[in-house]
């Protein structure tokens, strides 16, 4: 056993650092800093510094423009994205899309797609979900029927975040409605202004509308692109869901989100003292805090490929359980730490303290706690809920 | 003891949950969510002739002087429905602090007007710096001739941008004392920045800028002052319990129809025992936090100490019943208890508003531990 | 509405407590205190203090030596009780079988056993579970065969408190193992000394014996002692469990020890300061505080028979929950500080503060304390498992 | 980073484990539990004999001088059977301090006499009114030629019954500095009152009346004493951690196999999902403590507040879990579970004891929330 980091490792990191600190625009870091998922187009942008430098996407193979960083590199990586207020990866391309695309699609897709996806050029939505389908995929039905050499799709996606804001979208269809439920799903990209693509989006109670539904209405995609085996659309979702195992923890985002926690409550006064300094919110931090150091070590575990007794899956099902609660518990601290300023609502239009209508004295980071905290009670419903893991762990490391 | 309804209480809960029905469907909410006030100046006129706001004014003052417990019934029912008027505010707050000033004049024009619903009062008391501490004052009241300059900045003063007056917490400059004030919301130097809560209803920061005032305004001062907020901050706490119980009530029924409405592999979601056990633990919460109501309630007359206790461990409990309540209700109708569409997320919105507001658990908890200290 | 105890009320309370003060003895309160059950010989004792005031069994009618108090009065009677550090009821004679007695019961059966139970003169336990049975009264397999005018009786009950310090037990036999399993079940009492019957004490993991298996083998009892009528038993046992609703709030329980934790907080230092003063402790007294008042105006709104839109039987198993739920949190809360003395076992022959070997300065309510947090670790499986109740309001309240 | 065991450490783990497999069934414990001593002497020799009691002993000491790691190790294999010889307090925490120590005569010969099994030494540093405060000493040693003169009352010192030495803290009379000094249990005016702990193992009050000991005895003092205390009982800690880590897993196969192996409607009850739930929630928090356990290893050799933090975030988290798995483990056994005669019962009390011992939740959050101060 041995726990810590290389000397190698730690250049590495103190590499990382400078160029975020020499390379972040202050407008990104602040965007970042304030709200839960950054302007599309400060992602954008920001994909684009990191692939100019070749960080653009460091888990793919160097050969498309990837890096040979182990897990660790990549784990120090990321901490130091976040640590930065730096907005992740341009996601849905960078680590959804394109290890599918890299394993399964063609010559032309590759080169047609992984650039533009690396530099942030293109940007890219996500569309399994259907309505009443919850976590089970096996139950889709939006159909893609192919005549001639274009698949015809007619159906319904829900819960696509940033459909609008997106130049292409990957989506599960049902091209073969007489096989087993999971043999009959294809995997199939499209333009999202291609004819017949409406979106409709969805106001979540936070206030925002980053989700979607994606509608279609005999809607013509080329074969060429489908992605693999028609078929395989099945398979090729759970490759690309079992890709990034310790993401579930949401590691970087909990970390991030606990210090502007902390951050929050030194700013607030309780009684005449700061509420970090008083005894039961110190202690309520200190809670989440122990579980969050246990978290992050449970990730290091699996990215040091530890020889568990247990199955990997199991493992990554106790990630992901305890990776959403820590999603709520930290938010839940920040608007804790608020308390009434947690009740004020901000559009993200609203005024910003460089504004002349904001209220001085207001802190910079009450602005959006309250919406994140709203939305993060999904964390626990969504991308598999809670039960589902629960009966991941139970078959594969109890054996019931 | 005797835990059920006069005839008369059951009149007014029944009128208020049939007038409420016919006007606070999801649809006609969602109108009034996204108008200009927030809330409708028609409904406001109807709760006066209906007598509601009138049920906590003192007869001496041309009021209903009601018992306590029937704005407890009219709060349950408005919380069931996510009422959006600023009832509370005005009806149980200000209307209570008014009626215990012994400034006769002030109190005897001001609640015929907010009995006739032609006034409508909020407190301005928080402050950046003050969280819940109502003696936490840094706005300051300068003694002059006649009367007193007031300056600072309050923030937070829930339902300001739809009151004609507010009171106004300060400290008198020399003595520290807190006082509190009367104004009227368009006096030369007060400006009113107002801004939504999560839970569709506004609030304001007020800042009051070397704004001369009579002496005629000054509804209490000193330890009176703290006495008489305390007892109407008390009041209001209860009242929202109330009302926070009326909307987990509607969360358990919002739930408990989505389990039956949908399918999963081939029967109603509510087949599933373990969905079953969660709507139990709603059901146990909502229990328990119907009666802390009630004990709160039967200690609401009692001395201070008692009644600072009753009332935190009311909070206390209805605030962590909340949260079960609605975090369990959003869980059960999955992602779509996540959606503006779907009534269970706005319930879940004014549970976590009512937690928040007036003293979070923290506070109470600490105030509860406390109880015998006093004000 | 109307929430005040009357002025006769607080007069027969004055009455009460006066009582309590001028008979109850110290010995006794002082066993009391320190244990969660006080000796069997104290029960008995204190059961026909109680009888010779006419107090031995209020909720009795009158002609049977009962009282004619209203449900408040008993309640304010139960408090009065607790907070003197008296025992309880002689409860397995005086709540259990007498009310089955009196409804069902002969005669014969009423003149010969109500008399000494309600004036402690005989001791009663109870025989319902089986090993295995879980909840389930309908799989008893304890059979009595009629032969001549004896029942024989073969079989095996578990988890009879105090069945080796009984004059007398209560059992659920199987009479007819041919009809459905709900009827073939009969309501039989037993001398504990009949022959035949053997008792087995089950040491239990807070290192008393007061559980015993008791085992019939052959055991001849004769046909009179069968209460009422045969294979009404599950009948008469549910009615023997509907009949003390409140009881399953476990409040005057729950009053008496929050008490004693917080008097042990207040003897207990934490850096210089009384734990009861420090902010962690104060705190979670607080919080555990404000759920025993709700639960405690449950049972009051149940006692004045409020209207309820709610059916009752769920409504009381919201009680047993959050009832049993309390017991756990309360004498958690004596562990709690306690600190590292709670890690001190005792034994009931041990040692007490008025012993020269006991060391001066240990608080006396350490006494037993780890032994009752650790006995009510099973407050939420015995008397049918939290999910028994959960099941019920589901069933009955929510219409599930 | 590197998560997996040396050849050698899986050796000492694989070792440990079937020696114990061997020599700890449920009935060879029981049979020690009600023993005089509580344990066996001739396992203790074992211990000896197999380096256990070594590991912690520096080379220069004549000891193995292994990592920590090693003692994680054997002692994670002793949680898994609730070993109750007095292995923790011996050869980890009392020859922690002693090995810290500059009195470089003690420190030879006890830690020799340590690793061959001749010598079991306790720490008796509570007192009444401490709680878990090494600093509140009201044990007096008062400086006479050529020693000090001792008075005061130790209690619940762990696994003193069976020392053979005691480490015992005092306060110096004039400068109120913490010393710590070798006693020999049997000194005359020492008083050791024993008593069983909930878990069968022991512990005592320790009287000291009027005794006097060389200067030679002498430990450590001053803010050496308490830092070398601190450091110690950390490692302590870290290592119940451990103990508690292979007691929450036996607890789950515990249960597991209970589910296994009763029926309910027909069929066993593990296939009941709301159980399987319960097992899957052990799981994550089995899963943690071993993530937090591994955490603590990496800073046990960092600057002392890193130290500090990181063990008290990792009790913090173990002491969580171990309640969970514990209540759990006997909830799912349901009555059975409440019995002396099933093994689960014993793992919660054990879980119970180290919850409890050398600083409770409350005390280290409070430990953790302040950790940049030091001792």
């Amino acid at each position: 056993m041995n726990f810590e980091f290389s000397p190698e490792d730690e250049a590495f990191r103190a590499e990382v650092r400078e160029f975020i600190r020499a390379n972040l625009p202050a407008e990104i870091a602040c965007d970042a800093r304030r709200w839960f998922n950054p302007k599309v187009d400060n992602y954008r942008r920001w994909q684009g510094i990191l692939a100019a430098r070749g960080w653009g996407a460091p888990h793919w193979p160097p050969e498309y423009g990837g890096t040979d960083w182990s897990a660790i590199r990549r784990h120090i990586f990321m901490e130091e994205i976040y640590k930065a207020d730096a907005p992740d990866f341009f996601w849905q391309g960078t680590h959804m899309l394109a290890p599918v695309l890299i394993a399964f699609g063609s010559a032309d897709q590759k080169s047609r797609f992984l650039p533009k996806i690396l530099n942030g050029e293109e940007s890219w939505c996500q569309g399994f979900s259907e309505p009443g389908a919850g976590s089970d995929l096996a139950t889709l039905r939006t159909a893609a029927k192919l005549e001639g050499d274009h698949y015809i799709i007619n159906g319904q996606k829900i819960w696509t975040s940033d459909a609008r804001e997106s130049d292409w979208g990957f989506f599960l269809v049902r091209t073969d409605p007489t096989v087993k439920p999971q043999r009959g799903l294809s995997f199939i990209v499209a333009r999202m202004d291609t004819p017949g693509i409406r979106i409709r989006p969805i106001r979540t109670i936070d206030g925002r509308e980053e989700l979607n539904e994606v509608f279609f209405d005999n809607v013509r995609v080329p074969q060429a692109q489908l992605v693999g085996e028609p078929g395989m659309g099945w398979t090729y979702a759970k490759y690309l869901l079992d890709k990034e195992r310790t993401a579930s923890a949401f590691l970087y985002f909990n970390k991030r989100h606990l210090q502007k926690a902390k951050a929050l409550a030194s700013e607030q006064f309780a009684g005449g003292v700061r509420l970090i300094d008083t005894p039961a919110f110190s202690r309520k931090v200190a809670r989440v805090e122990a579980d969050l150091l246990a978290l992050e070590w449970s990730v290091l575990r699996i990215l040091a490929q530890e020889k568990n007794k247990y199955d990997l899956n199991a493992v990554v099902s106790a990630l992901k359980i305890r990776g959403s609660e820590m999603q709520q518990r930290v938010t839940e601290l920040q608007i804790d730490a608020l308390g009434p300023l947690a009740l004020r609502h901000f559009e993200r239009r609203d005024a910003t303290i460089d504004d002349p209508t904001w209220m001085p004295g207001w802190p910079e980071l009450a602005i959006g706690a309250s919406s994140l905290f709203l939305f993060e009670r999904a964390a626990t419903i969504y991308g598999g809920a809670r039960e589902v893991q629960k009966n991941i762990i139970a078959k594969l490391a109890i054996g019931s | 003891m005797d835990f059920s309804l006069s005839e008369e209480q059951q009149m007014l809960s029944d009128g208020a949950e049939k007038f409420l029905a016919a006007h606070y469907s999801f649809e006609q909410r969602r109108a009034l969510l996204s108008s200009e006030a927030g809330f409708s100046e028609q409904n406001w006129q109807t709760f006066a002739e209906l007598g509601w706001l009138a049920l906590a004014v003192p007869e001496d003052a041309g009021g209903l002087g009601g018992s306590f417990i029937d704005t407890i019934l009219i709060m349950e029912a408005m919380g069931r429905r996510l009422v959006l008027e600023p009832y509370a505010t005005t009806a149980v707050l200000a209307t209570r602090v008014i009626a215990q000033s012994r400034n006769r004049e002030l109190r005897s024009s001001l609640l015929s007007q907010i009995a006739q619903g032609t006034c409508r009062v909020a407190l301005a008391h928080g402050e950046l710096a003050s969280r819940y501490d109502m003696r936490a004052v840094q706005t300051c009241a300068r003694p002059e001739q006649d009367g007193y300059l007031i300056d600072g900045v309050k923030v937070m003063a829930f339902d300001a941008p739809s009151a004609h007056k507010l009171i106004v917490s300060a400290s008198i400059a020399d003595t520290n004392e807190i006082a509190l004030f009367l104004l009227d919301a368009n006096t030369l130097g007060v400006t009113v920045r107002s801004y939504p809560l999560i839970d569709g209803t506004r609030a304001a920061d007020v800042e009051v800028a070397a704004v001369r005032v009579n002496r005629s305004s000054l509804l209490a001062t000193g330890r009176e002052a703290l006495e008489v907020l305390d007892e109407a901050i008390d009041r209001l706490v209860l009242a929202r319990v109330a009302e926070g119980l009326g909307a987990m009530e509607v969360v358990l029924q919002l739930a408990t129809e989505h389990l039956r409405s949908r399918q999963q592999f081939g029967q109603p979601l509510i087949r599933f025992q373990a969905l079953q056990h969660r709507l139990a633990e709603m059901f146990v919460e909502i229990q328990e936090t119907r009666s802390i109501l009630y004990r709160g309630l039967a200690h609401i007359e009692a001395p201070a100490a008692e009644r600072r206790a009753a009332v935190s461990a009311a909070k206390v409990v209805a605030a962590n019943a909340g949260r079960i309540v609605g975090e369990q209700g959003i869980q059960l109708h999955g992602g779509v208890g996540m959606t503006e569409e779907y009534q269970v997320g706005h319930y879940f919105k004014r549970l976590i508003a009512l937690e928040k507001a007036f003293g979070d658990v923290d506070y109470h908890l600490e105030r509860l531990a406390g109880s015998g200290k006093g004000v």
